[in-house]
């Protein structure tokens, strides 16, 4: 509840920050002092049980613990973001405030998702996550690539919307309330209109999370997008569309988990052979990345599959390992020159602490263990067997992760094991050297110690 | 037959053609005004389901608004039929097909669902009502809103607003 | 004698990860070579003390467990048995000796490599010591880590496709392991990932099948077996002679110690049921490697595929589920450790003076360095299993035990003896003797410390060939668990 | 009236909509057509409100059951508008770049 | 344990002992120092041989155990690691350190020429030899045997292939060596069905149950073992290492090609002559491979031109009498043969080596020629040594081979004759080479006849030594037929056959078996002087080559149909796995995985293509999948 309260006042703040801060570090420094306060008070809700602000939201929006973890570990993510990326934010435009602005305010949207109870609080949750993306995706305006990507994520995510749109209708229809535990009351049986309701809504929010087939998208925006709002997209919206899809199909959909498992068992290994094989072919690494990402969502999807408390405690730890560790790799690539694997040539030479955290980040994609990445996996993995049953669904994830190893190392070997052949003007600052080891750490520490997050909750 | 009977099927077929008319019609002027065609057919079935205020805002807010923004739009971009080139026949044929089978496999689901609309007044559908509801139950939701398209306005303007470095040269960047 | 007494396993696994760790903070190579001989030397150190601490107090099994993980339930478990002793005790020897041998100048950025090093030896401490699944699991998978960047840093012209390969082999192989202990986990009601609590579950013959499978191509791959055995003749080859050493000595043993420590008490059902048909499969890949071993030309393709051949046989000595052939692999392990690594020291010893590993090129060694050539002669012995090496006992008491289950295989396997002593002879005879080559007349003997690595691997040789029976004492409880369900 | 007779009004609208997504090529056209969409989805909801409405009434008359359907039209349209006027931006500076609002166009990313 | 026996075990730790100084010192130790260690040491070992054996041939001795330590005790197995001492084993650890007392010491001259290191590696490599060969014999169990066996394989390994610049010598090493494992890998089989058997490897253990077990198991038992004897003493069909072997200095080829090494399988058969007792289709087969061996070797020996050659084929032709006597169940004349032969053998090698160390390594024999007056010692006893093994009264081979083809004779006809025709060949051969060498003109260059010279003392000592030991050998075996119980080895070893049923009283009746003598004799006299006809004359050209003597002189071609049957498809199938099946298939399977995963991304990649229209499309048909999906598994 706080949360969507400061965002909301610090979008607005950051619109009119330009007129009375002159420097573009000030700005950046004065978005980081938002999220610090939104991180405080969230972690003051949590601790407390109360948000500082109480308001009466007639059961629309909860905050549960869950929600609160989530969110911080939303921010957190948002605030190494903001720490590691924030000059490239500066750099994508002129109206550098107005981007802080908009990312402010998919922040609002973001805290809405995270306590929705109500179908209408998730569209506009989404709908205000999406929209500033839109804007963001094309925020490159000179450059043709972010403009494809902003008209094909602005259709295709407008698109998905209507879909979603008509399933919400159709579930009211049959159960006449927008309320998830309405909706899990009265979804005692399938009839045909819930069905219905419920395969759209399904499709639209595996559009949302770029689950395979409807991940079309995701490829030509995160390739086409500014690299820095392409970090911000893959990793924090994606969490929440997961952390969307998980909570709307555990409260709502629940008691039917019988009937759409099967289904969310063949997108999610659709997904994961469809983001991990066509992830080897890329030579670009934001390409990679993005591919990257889908398969990331194949093992995400694993959590909506199984829902059992592993999955759900695992997700927000899997939300945890993936944001940071791509965050550290989006940040070192938005700076490099080019997006081929070869520009990260010698990077070991050049710029040892930036190879290694890169390093770090990339083994935990990978799910190596004692890195966050291996107990996110490592949960999913469970979740889908504590559900029992589907040991090819594991095995294929764990292939699939193997291969993912593959071109996860590609930018390994490009960086430690062969020589750079010019050598690369590209110059990092001391504050982003430590940020980056910072960050590196933060994924160590939770891959030997995950109960950091997991008892929280 | 009943008026109000007779009033939906006119209603319905009016918006169906309408809305076949958008999609194929070459000329998206045409096509907007079709589309307002449809709105008002729509607004015409709203007023049908006793809901008057949602009537008169789908006439103000899409007919009006929206859709006047659409065709100041296609104005600004002067374009006309012969502008759109056509899509492959096969991708035309592919997208009519599946479009049909969705909707027949959507209509083939829920054809069971035979629930009836009452014929009973209730004045949920007036702006009294909805307004009380609105401010008091769904305030939260509003308030959000204006975020929404507090973000909305800020967006247009980040994209609208012209940069100085912009020339006709950028296809070098492709 | 130590209050800390019941921390030897976990001072086992600090030592080289703090030595590691310590190493990428020295610049200088001298130093950093010293430091890290210093800190396997302490590693040695602990195990002696310990086993001889054990000795005294007749305490076989050491075992302790630290909470970690508790939500998950998991445990730092570990466990000093017979068993992991002597895996621990050759690990110890041969990092130790390697640091010895490899001089500080012969790899830049000399304090990487051996903080590298010495994290590989934590991570293959680990594996061998952990009682508990997931434990295990992690330390396997650490182990590769290091051993991969040492291969692909300081490797040959191939070396990043070669290492790459073997790790995404070994990788693959090692998640189909996870999966299954995730699902003993699972069985154990999400309690407890320890052996002891996977060794009480009752899984189904149907379930051991396919968890057996998954752990067994996960060893498989590692020891390497045939036919998933090609990535490592590319490893040896490509990656830098320290780095085989250790793959070779050490690393292929994990998949033998997987077998006795998890497979044969886990999984007895699957066990009895595919035992016979794994081994066809292996003895035809000991058959298999020996004669491809004949072609190579390479020294170390040479040796790689012989120790295909060598370690198939102490799989089929574990498979045969007879006593004496099990207790003769868990020697062989020690024992094929020791001589492997004579005989890589030897490749690299010639292969830096000459640069040359292709045996053609080469000849007439033993005349320039008559006294690295009696030591290759006492390795090839060992190697070919002569009688008084150690080898003789292990695989002596292997080849028995596969002939008390099936007396065709035992002979068929056999003649893996006689290529054995087929290409070991040609290596011999086309390196060291025959007229002068072009290659050995650079060649210097070896000396000082090189010769006295060289003693120490002799003196184990022949020690453990004339008196083994400390290890068989050693072993002796170890042999309990593993053969425990197959008794009945 | 049977409220079968607006599900299959609307679902053929939404389709209609679909088909005109899946067979233009103009970007302000595949944008009306979305829309289309949602005018379905509003002309739906809005018919499932009266239905629970006069469902609810049977039992309760003072009920104001099916309310909240018409205020989730209300902010369809709202997010509609705000859509609208992102999307139109977003149009607009395509135009300005590559002066075509067709979306074959739209293919400088793949692989 | 009582007597020398206590301290048996320094029988074959003294050569140990010097085979580690001499190892180790080979650098600093003066050559002096390196003869006087390697020779001193056997001369002690022989030494205290003599007081076991004296100990041992006491009346009512028993078999006595010298445990040292436990080799092997775990796991239901107990192997120790111990030394036996009976009247076999005594008998062969005379003949061991006896003659190669002798030939160290004839060593320390022959090896002169060498330089001081390996000088020394010869005497350790000597030293170690016999170190082996004296544990293959004291041995209590087949596994200490075994240790032995594949000892003394090494060293004969490292001895052929001494000269290691040279190729040839290397391979032969080679080839010796593998040979031998082929042979070893029969025997090491034969100790697992026995464990599996018996549950001991212990000879007591073995022998106090070999009764209870079906005769098929101890027939296979026994030829498994027999495919170890093979490979040792050089039988058909392993036997082609041994004249390749010759390429090792000429004392090794007296003391391990000739004298010891190659009788170890006479050994192992005759310690086990309870097992082979109870197997007689085993009996069988070892005396046909026995006799047919002995014909081959003697057909090439025939055509063979080297010195050592000759000598090497006439040895592998000796063994396969010998095998013939223990297939015949004659074990104490297969025994007495090899000591016989031992005496003769060794001392024409060592002859053979006085000659060739005086003719500067030149082997073949039809450079030679009247070597007689230039080595007199050397002719004479050398002189001795053909009579010996030519089976002419008294000479010790007369009364070893009569008895083998008395017994033979018992068993079945055909075995005599083609003994019989074995001892006409060898005569013949014998004496060729004789004749050549030491008789008619000189045949090689000027210079070598200038330098040609009598041996040193050093060499020639032992060659008196032994061929008055050639002489006098025989005697300790006196037939029967010529005095009743004089047959005083028999009497010894009868112990050793206790459990056994051996008849070694004869069957036949003395006045038959006198006359055969006689008139075997008699055709061995005619043959030596057909010998004499033949290439005694003072100037002979190179033989003439037939057809047959070409076949002869290239050995049958045995060695090519090896070749051709073995080795080369062996090679083939290496090299057809190493590039075909391993890179080609195995490999080349697994890279197409990789292969495949990467053509699968290009595929997949396709449906990328960046169009709109087509991503919606997709999308579409999914959701319309779905809900078939949804309707027929009404989910």
């Amino acid at each position: 509840m706080n949360a969507i309260i400061i965002s909301a006042v610090w979008g607005v703040l950051m619109m009119y920050a330009g007129f009375f801060l002159q420097s573009k570090r000030s700005i950046h420094l004065f978005a980081i002092v938002g999220i610090c306060l939104m991180i405080a008070c969230t972690a003051y809700e949590f601790l407390n049980g109360l948000p500082l602000f109480a308001i009466d939201t007639k059961g629309l929006l909860q905050y549960s613990n869950y929600a609160l973890v989530f969110l911080m570990i939303v921010l957190i993510s948002t605030l190494l973001y903001f720490i590691l990326s924030g000059s490239e934010i500066d750099a994508t435009g002129k109206s550098t405030t107005d981007l802080y602005a908009l990312v402010f305010f998919i922040l609002t949207g973001i805290a809405v998702v995270a306590g929705f109870r109500s179908l209408l609080m998730l569209f506009l949750g989404i709908e205000i996550v999406s929209i500033p993306l839109y804007v963001l995706a094309g925020s490159d305006k000179s450059n043709l690539k972010s403009n494809e990507a902003a008209l094909k994520y602005f259709l295709m995510g407008s698109f998905s919307s209507g879909l979603m749109l008509m399933g919400i209708a159709l579930i009211y229809g049959d159960v006449g309330s927008f309320y998830l535990d309405a909706i899990r009351a009265g979804f005692g049986m399938l009839t045909p209109m819930k069905g219905a309701g419920l395969l759209l809504i399904l499709a639209s929010m595996s559009f949302k999370v770029s689950a395979a087939p409807f991940h079309f998208w995701t490829p030509d925006v995160y390739d086409g997008s500014p690299t820095v709002f392409t970090s911000f997209m893959s990793t924090i919206v994606k969490s929440v569309a997961f952390y969307a899809f998980l909570t709307l199909f555990d409260h709502a959909f629940g008691k039917l988990h019988e009937h759409w498992k099967l289904l969310v068992a063949i997108i999610a290994l659709a997904t994961l052979l469809i983001g991990n094989i066509t992830a080897v072919f890329q030579q670009s690494v934001k390409r990679m990345l993005a591919y990257s990402s889908i398969a990331q969502a194949g093992f995400m999807m694993l959590s909506v599959f199984a829902i059992n408390t592993f999955a759900k405690q695992g997700l927000l730890l899997y939300f945890a390992a993936y944001s940071f560790a791509t965050v550290g790799v989006f940040a070192v690539l938005s700076k490099m020159k080019d997006h081929s694997i070869d520009s990260f040539n010698g990077l070991s030479k050049s710029n040892p602490f930036i190879a290694l955290s890169v390093l770090i980040s990339l083994l935990s994609l990978a799910g190596i263990p004692l890195t966050a990445g291996f107990f996110a996996k490592y949960y999913m993995l469970l979740a889908v067997i504590r559900e029992g049953g589907m040991v090819w669904l594991v095995v294929t994830a764990v292939i699939c992760a193997a291969v993912s190893v593959y071109y996860y190392f590609r930018v390994i070997q490009a960086m430690y094991f062969k020589d750079s052949a010019e050598a690369d003007g590209t110059e990092f600052s001391p504050y982003f050297k430590w940020a980056m080891v910072l960050n590196a750490i933060l994924i160590i520490v939770l891959g030997i110690h995950p109960d950091l997050i997991l008892n929280l909750i | 037959m009943p008026i109000t009977e007779i009033l939906f099927w006119a209603l319905s077929a009016a918006a169906i053609l309408a809305a076949l008319l958008v999609i194929f019609s070459k000329n998206p002027v045409h096509s907007v005004l079709w589309l307002i065609v449809v709105f008002f057919a729509i607004s015409g079935h709203y007023v049908l389901l006793n809901a008057q205020f949602l009537a008169i805002v789908n006439m103000i807010v899409y007919a009006g608004a929206i859709m006047v923004l659409f065709l100041f739009v296609i104005m600004l971009m002067n374009m006309n039929a012969e502008q759109e080139p056509n899509k492959s026949k096969w991708m035309k044929l592919a997208g009519i097909i599946s479009g049909g089978s969705l909707m027949l496999i959507l209509v083939a689901s829920l054809k069971n669902s035979t629930a009836i609309a009452g014929g009973q007044d209730a004045g949920i559908g007036l702006i009294q009502q909805l307004g009380r509801t609105l401010f008091s139950d769904y305030v939260v939701p509003f308030e959000i809103s204006s975020i929404l398209f507090l973000s909305a306005m800020v967006g247009a303007i980040i994209l609208g607003k012209k940069e100085k470095n912009m020339n006709e040269t950028n296809f070098s960047k492709f | 004698m130590f209050a800390a007494i019941d921390n030897f396993p976990a001072l086992l696994i600090w030592i080289p990860l703090l030595g590691g760790l310590l190493s990428f903070f020295v610049k200088d190579a001298k130093q950093a070579k010293s430091s890290a001989i210093v800190f396997a030397a302490s590693s040695l150190l602990v195990l002696l003390v310990s086993m001889n601490y054990a000795g005294k107090e007749n305490l076989q099994v050491n075992q302790v467990s630290y909470e970690w993980l508790s939500a998950i339930g998991s445990n730092f478990g570990l466990i000093l048995d017979g068993l992991t002793r002597s895996m621990s005790l050759l690990t110890a020897i041969v990092f130790l000796l390697v640091f010895l041998l490899v001089p500080s100048d012969q790899y830049k950025a000399a304090h990487k490599f051996y903080g590298l090093m010495l994290l590989a030896q934590c991570g293959l401490v680990g594996v061998f010591l952990a009682t508990d699944a997931l434990v295990f699991y992690l330390f396997w998978e650490l182990a590769l880590i290091p051993v991969y960047f040492l291969a692909s840093i300081w490797g040959g012209e191939k070396r990043i496709k070669a290492t790459f390969k073997f790790f995404i082999y070994t990788f693959i192989g090692s998640v189909l392991m996870l999966v299954a202990i995730l699902y003993m986990y699972n069985k154990t009601n999400a309690t407890s990932f320890g052996l002891s609590a996977f060794f009480n579950l009752n899984n189904t013959a149907s379930e051991q099948y396919w968890l057996f499978g998954a752990f067994f191509i996960a060893f498989a791959i590692k020891m390497p077996l045939f036919p998933l055995h090609t990535w490592q003749p590319e490893a040896y080859e490509q990656s830098p002679a320290p780095v085989t050493m250790v793959l070779s000595s050490v690393m292929v043993k994990m998949g033998l110690f997987g077998l006795l420590r998890w497979i044969m008490p886990l999984f007895p059902l699957a066990v009895k049921e595919f035992n016979t048909s794994i081994l066809v499969l292996i003895a035809f890949g000991i058959v298999y490697a020996s004669l491809v071993a004949i072609y190579q030309d390479n020294i170390k393709r040479l040796i790689a595929y012989s120790s295909i051949a060598h370690i198939g046989l102490m799989a089929m000595g574990i498979l045969t589920l007879k006593e004496v052939a099990v207790s003769g692999a868990l020697i062989q392990m020690f024992n094929h450790g020791i001589n492997i690594l004579a005989l890589w020291m030897i490749a690299f010893i010639i292969e830096r003076q000459t640069g040359i590993s292709s045996i053609s090129k080469l000849g007439g060694l033993a005349k320039k360095a008559p006294v690295l050539s009696i030591f290759m002669v006492i390795a090839v012995l060992a190697n070919v299993a002569l009688p008084l090496t150690n080898s003789f006992v292990g695989e002596f008491m292997i080849f028995n035990g596969i002939y008390q289950s099936n007396k065709l295989l035992a002979a068929f396997a056999g003649l893996s003896i006689i290529f054995s002593a087929v290409y070991s002879l040609n290596m011999i005879k086309n390196v060291f003797y025959g007229t002068e080559s072009q290659a050995a007349s650079v060649v210097k003997d070896i000396r000082g410390v090189e010769i006295l690595i060289f003693i120490i691997l002799t003196v184990l040789i022949l020690i453990v060939g004339i008196y083994p029976q400390p290890f068989f004492q050693m072993f002796s409880d170890a042999l309990g668990l593993i053969l425990t369900k197959y008794n009945s | 009236m049977p409220i079968n007779y607006y599900i299959f009004l609307s679902v053929c609208l939404f389709c209609i909509g679909i088909i005109g997504v899946l067979t233009r090529r103009n970007a302000i056209v595949i944008f009306m057509c979305i829309e289309l969409m949602l005018n379905a989805v509003n002309l739906l909801l809005v018919a499932f409100s009266r239905m629970h409405h006069a469902a609810a009434q049977a039992l309760d008359s003072s009920s104001l059951a099916g309310t909240e359907a018409q205020i989730f039209v209300f902010f369809i349209m709202v997010v509609a508008a705000a859509e609208v006027t992102v999307g139109l931006a977003i149009i607009v500076m395509l135009y300005r770049n590559i002066h075509s609002v067709d979306i074959n166009f739209l293919n400088r990313l793949k692989h | 344990m009582n007597g020398m026996i206590k301290f048996g075990y320094l029988i074959p730790m003294l050569p140990l002992v010097g085979f580690l100084i001499n190892g180790l010192g080979r650098n600093f130790l003066s050559k002096k120092m390196v003869g006087l260690i390697g020779s001193g040491v056997m001369v002690f070992s022989f030494a205290i041989s003599l007081f076991v054996f004296n100990q041992v041939s006491a009346e009512g001795f028993n078999t006595e155990i010298l445990f040292l330590f436990d080799f092997i005790k775990t796991a239901g197995l107990d192997i120790p690691f111990a030394l036996q001492f009976d009247q076999l084993s005594t008998l062969f650890l005379l003949v061991i350190t006896g003659i190669g007392s002798l030939i160290h010491i004839y060593s320390t001259a022959y090896m002169h020429e060498e330089s001081s290191t390996h000088y020394a590696r010869y005497f350790a490599y000597l030293n170690l030899f016999v170190f082996f060969m004296l544990i293959l014999v004291l041995g209590s169990s087949y596994v200490t045997m075994f240790i032995g066996w594949e000892g003394v394989g090494l060293s004969s390994y490292l001895l052929i292939g001494f000269w290691f610049t040279n190729n040839h010598y290397n391979n032969a090493a080679k080839k010796a060596f593998v040979m031998n494992r082929i042979g070893d890998l029969g025997f090491l089989l034969a100790i697992f069905w026995m464990l599996a058997q018996f549950g001991t490897i212990t000879y007591a253990g073995v022998f106090e149950k070999a009764g209870t077990v079906p005769v098929s198991v101890v027939t296979g038992i026994t030829l498994l073992m027999f495919i170890g004897a093979m490979g040792k003493s050089a039988q058909i069909p392993l036997y082609t290492w041994l004249p390749d072997a010759m390429a090792g200095p000429t004392p090794v080829s007296a003391l391990i090609h000739a004298a010891t090494m190659v009788t170890a399988g006479i050994y192992m058969i005759a310690r086990s002559n309870v097992l082979f007792s109870l197997a007689p289709v085993t009996q069988n087969v070892v005396a046909m491979i026995g006799v047919a061996t002995a014909l081959l070797a003697a057909t090439i020996a025939l055509r063979q031109n080297d010195i050592k050659k000759v000598l090497a084929y006439s040895t592998v032709s000796q063994l396969g009498l010998m095998f013939l006597a223990l297939g015949v169940g004659a074990y104490t004349a297969g025994v007495f043969h090899v000591m016989t032969h031992a005496f003769f053998k060794a001392l024409l090698f060592l002859g053979a080596g006085s000659v060739i160390h005086a003719m500067h390594h030149e082997q073949d024999i039809y450079k030679m020629g009247g070597l007689r007056k230039k080595l007199p010692v050397t002719h004479l006893t050398f002189l001795i040594g053909c009579l010996a093994i030519a089976g002419i009264p008294p000479f010790a081979g007369f009364f070893s081979k009569d008895e083998i083809l008395t017994a033979a004779l018992e068993k079945n006809i055909v075995f005599y004759v083609l003994g019989v025709l074995t001892s006409l060949m060898t005569a013949f051969y014998m004496f060729r080479m004789y004749f050549l060498a030491f008789h008619g003109s000189f045949r090689g260059t000027d210079e070598q006849y200038h330098h040609v010279h009598e041996s040193p003392v050093a060499m020639t000592m032992p060659l008196v030594i032994l061929a008055l030991l050639s002489i006098v050998g025989g005697w300790i075996g006196i037939p029967a037929v010529f005095a009743e119980n004089a047959h005083r080895l028999s009497n010894f070893l009868s112990p050793v056959y206790a459990t056994t049923h051996v008849q070694n009283e004869m069957h036949v009746s003395h006045t038959t078996e006198l006359a055969l003598m006689g008139s075997v004799v008699l055709l061995i006299l005619i043959s030596i002087f057909s010998a004499k006809q033949f290439f005694a004359k003072a100037d002979i050209a190179e033989e003439r080559s037939s057809a047959f003597g070409k076949l002869l002189e290239n050995k049958w071609y045995i060695d090519e149909l090896y070749d051709f049957i073995i080795v080369q498809p062996i090679n083939q199938i290496s090299s057809f796995f190493a590039r075909i099946i391993d890179i080609k298939i195995i490999d080349g399977m697994v890279n197409g995985v990789g292969k495949l995963i990467h053509f699968s991304a290009r595929q997949i990649r396709l449906i990328q293509s960046g169009q709109v229209g087509s991503y919606v499309l997709i999308m579409v048909v999914s959701i319309i999948l779905f809900f078939i999906f949804q309707m027929f598994w009404k989910i």
